[in-house]
């Protein structure tokens, strides 16, 4: 092999190697219920008013109002992991306030809305992830942050690395960058704002929009 | 009787904010429990040891020295309101009752029940 | 105790060459590894423990490579022994140095190296569940692991 | 008071108060990353701690046996990544040693600016995230959190001019360094480190008389210099414990011997002891920051040709271990080559893995806040601890 060209990693595919992993990673992503359910009484009162002529007026006024309080009040668990929680700080602080978008970084999941997933996922860290994203009461979202959670990054070939903390918890808002400077971070941020105000009254994920680039 | 009527206004409000606030945050959030939500939190971890453990006393004695002069706050605000038509006699009885609470502390001082050993 | 009287009190000591480096390089046979710690740190005066560590050598074994210093004269030591290949037990340096404990419970997670008398020789940086050591050659670097594809 | 050094698992029978034992976990607003200490309570004491770590194990050296000696030094840079600098220092150090590459005069230069660059800033963040841990982040705490950070980005505008990132650089390189200053850069560099300066008399002023930093601080984790020096630990710690060890001094490498500094240390060992010597070190950093740049000489600043191809650096066979004294303490990198174009194994002494293990040794004993305390004044990085 001539000298200059690159090393190939000897290093074997990934693949299923039998259909019970994929049982089990299916299994794993069972155990919560995928809608959630409103109570009785809010389903029952949204059904009354679309019978009137006009009621979904109604509806998607209450929906606009709702998205506009969860947008304007989305509270991040101080999680940080790794190298991009540091850059995760320097956002929460001074200079790049993310206070001016109205999140106010919250120690404890039971307070907040939004998990920042900032740092490499590794596979003893997945349980811990997944509980405490349990942990968060609904509507929750999630942002990963940094191409470790995106995808390994640049660990993605080692043993304990999870590739990519979308194969734990379900992702909203992916920041490249390792590490994303403030400036990127914001940004998904403010993407992540502009996807809960088209979120809808049942709290399924918005589709993603074709306008935002 | 005349007085009263703005007070039972007044808590009447403050009843209904409650249940309006409470009840439209119940009816409008989504709701999803199942059993790793419902867990106890610790750090993310799985819960170990129990909470049911029998905790050292000195807890129980701060407490209580916080509740006696957690009262005494509670007589302290309306005397001062009323201390005007009170005159010198309310003066001389609110010190008594200082002095029969600084005779609690004393007593706790000396026991040093607040320093932790 | 400066550079060269350690050189040769080693030397004389142990039988064997001690190569003038910066770090004098001291290899010797499993059975006296404790007792080689135990003279770095009492004679030698190497009471700083810097690290310990493990080389997968393939066929040839598997190698304990430890490095103390003495502070105040500045002499480094490097003390190395080489097991037989095959053999995953050696003998543990914590009565002599309490900051082995770690370094040698990750020793021991990564290559398998049993530290016999060690207080507590578990996983440190795995979770006790895993199986395989990883810096053996042998070990794949993208092993999958399930469920986390 | 409890025998101090009590070994980890301790499991005294005990017919007091039962023992509460619970998780300072993974996600925890003062963890400095992602450590575990199962704490067995006593009440307000703390009995024993069992440090669980690993949940930032990203398989460092095994991943450094398959890239090559060009590749893996901005990976390097994420082990000890809140001071990037002085871990590729490290990698690239060993290589050059074993390969006997010698460093052009400006390069040394250039490495030590930037490397005391980086000290500061990471002492900065150290200073923000131990006061924010002792006051609490609504308490007292976050103000001395949000002056740091906001002197921190001063030296990161600084990075990122001379290098383009934030915070992990690919700065060093086997032979060299791969950026030279752009013109202007000294100039701002000698402004920010002397607002630098002014700015840490004032961070002192504000401590030094508050009466509950002394009390969190003063007498809390006393650390023995024989345990100090049986465990391992170094920089600011051993500093702290009375030990005057500094790798700059007494084992210089790339040209510190050039600089004259003085090397702070204090004898009592606790958690303001570990504080006096780091606040100190910012004014050695500042003065040695100083003299480099006025000395800096001119000529190339880097031994090889510029990278062309990753595996174009080959190493011939042999072994080195070169140590940095990093703002933690002392990283290092031991390096074993086979001559090809990677390393045979790479071992990477972290700072913070020796540091943190002092913790089950003197945290039996102390109240649980000072635990916070504790944990702050050692300064772990996660990335070095499990690397």
């Amino acid at each position: 092999m001539a000298l200059n060209d690159p090393p190939v990693p000897v290093i074997p595919a990934p693949i299923w190697r039998n259909f019970k992993e994929l049982q089990e990673w299916e299994a794993l992503h069972k155990t919560r219920p995928e809608g959630d359910k409103h109570s009785a009484l809010f389903e029952s009162v949204t059904e009354g008013i679309h019978n009137f002529p006009g009621g979904f007026v109604v509806t998607t006024a209450a929906d606009a109002f709702l998205n506009w309080a969860r947008k304007s009040s989305v509270w991040p668990v101080t999680f940080g992991l790794a190298c991009c929680a540091i850059e995760m700080m320097a956002t929460f602080c001074s200079r790049f306030d993310v206070e001016r978008l109205g999140m106010v970084p919250w120690a404890s999941p039971r307070h907040s809305d939004l998990m920042i997933v900032s740092g490499t996922v590794t596979i003893k860290m997945a349980p811990m992830l997944l509980r405490i994203y349990d942990q968060m009461p609904d509507p929750k979202w999630a942002v990963s942050m940094g191409s470790c959670a995106n995808s390994g990054g640049p660990f993605r070939h080692g043993y304990h690395v999870v590739k990519g903390v979308d194969r734990v918890i379900p992702v909203d808002v992916y920041v490249p960058g390792c590490p994303p400077p403030p400036e990127s971070l914001l940004n998904g941020l403010l993407l992540l704002q502009e996807q809960i105000s088209h979120f809808k009254k049942t709290g399924r994920r918005a589709p993603p929009n074709v306008k935002v680039d | 009787m005349q007085g009263y009527l703005s007070v039972v206004v007044y808590l009447g409000f403050i009843i209904a904010f409650a249940l309006v606030s409470l009840g439209m945050a119940w009816v409008l959030s989504p709701k999803r429990p199942f059993a790793s939500k419902l867990n106890t939190y610790e750090c993310g971890a799985e819960p170990i040891g129990g909470a049911w453990v029998q905790f050292p006393v000195g807890f129980y004695l701060v407490a209580l020295v916080f509740i006696v002069f957690d009262a005494l706050a509670v007589f302290l605000f309306p005397w001062v309101l009323v201390l005007r038509t009170l005159g010198v006699r309310g003066l001389v009885t609110m010190f008594l009752f200082l002095a029969i609470l600084g005779l609690g502390w004393v007593y706790a001082y000396r026991e040093r029940i607040l320093e932790w050993h | 105790m400066n550079a060269e009287q350690a050189r040769a009190s080693l030397a004389s000591t142990f039988g064997v060459e001690v190569a003038a480096g910066v770090p004098m390089v001291v290899t010797v046979a499993p059975d006296r590894w404790e007792e080689l710690a135990r003279y770095a740190k009492e004679t030698v005066g190497c009471r700083f423990f810097n690290f310990l560590t493990a080389v997968d050598w393939k066929e040839q074994g598997l190698e304990v490579v430890a490095r103390v210093d003495n502070l105040d004269d500045n002499v480094g030591l490097m003390l190395k022994t080489r097991l037989a290949p095959g053999v995953t037990n050696c003998a543990s340096l914590t009565p002599v140095y309490r900051g082995a404990d770690w370094m040698e419970r990750e020793c021991f997670d990564m290559f398998g190296i049993r530290f016999d008398n060690h207080p507590d020789l578990r996983r440190i940086l795995l979770e006790d569940t895993w199986e395989g050591h990883p810096l053996l050659k042998s070990y794949a670097v993208d092993t999958p692991h399930p469920p986390y594809r | 008071m409890l025998d101090q050094n009590t070994t980890t698992r301790v499991e005294m029978d005990w017919s007091g108060p039962e023992r509460l034992q619970m998780n300072m976990g993974p996600q925890h607003p003062s963890a400095h990353g992602v450590f575990r200490a199962i704490v067995t309570l006593e009440g307000e004491t703390v009995v024993a701690v069992d440090a669980v770590i690993g949940y930032l194990h990203r398989c460092h050296e095994k991943l450094s046996e398959t890239l090559t000696y060009a590749q893996y030094p901005s990976i390097a840079s994420k082990t000890d990544y809140v001071a990037a600098m002085t871990s590729e220092f490290a990698y690239v150090m060993a290589a050059e040693e074993i390969g006997k590459f010698e460093v052009p005069k400006r390069a040394q230069y250039l490495r030590v600016i930037v490397a005391e660059l980086q000290r500061i800033a990471s002492h900065l963040l150290w200073l923000g995230t131990w006061c924010m841990d002792m006051g609490g982040a609504l308490g007292g705490g976050a103000t001395i959190f949000l002056y740091c950070i906001r002197e921190r980005e001063l030296i990161l505008d600084l990075f990122e001019a001379l290098v383009g990132a934030r915070l992990l650089y690919g700065f060093f390189q086997v032979g060299g360094t791969r950026y030279d200053i752009p013109d202007g850069w000294a100039q701002k560099c000698r402004e920010t480190i002397a607002v630098i300066e002014s700015r840490v008399d004032e961070y002192e002023q504000m401590l030094e008389d508050n009466a509950f930093f002394l009390a969190r601080a003063r007498g809390v984790g006393v650390v023995s210099r024989e345990l100090a020096q049986d465990v391992g630990i170094a920089g600011p710690l051993l500093r702290g414990s009375g030990i005057d060890y500094d790798l700059r001094r007494n084992a210089p490498y790339s040209s510190y011997q050039d600089f004259d500094f003085t090397v702070p240390t204090e004898k009592d060992g606790d958690c303001y002891a570990r504080y006096k010597v780091r606040m100190q070190e910012f004014r050695q950093a500042v003065a040695i920051i100083r003299q480099a740049l006025d000395k800096l000489p001119a000529g190339p600043i880097s031994s090889r040709p510029a990278l062309k191809s990753v595996a174009q650096i080959r190493i011939p066979k042999g072994e080195a271990y070169a140590r940095v004294e990093g703002p933690r303490g002392e990283v290092g990198s031991y390096i074993i080559s086979d001559g090809s174009a990677k390393p045979y194994r790479m071992k990477w002494r972290g700072a913070s893995f020796s540091n943190l293990a002092i913790l089950p040794h003197i945290i039996p004993g102390h109240k649980v806040a000072d635990v916070v305390a504790i944990m702050g004044s050692v300064d772990p990085v996660f990335g070095e601890v499990d690397r």
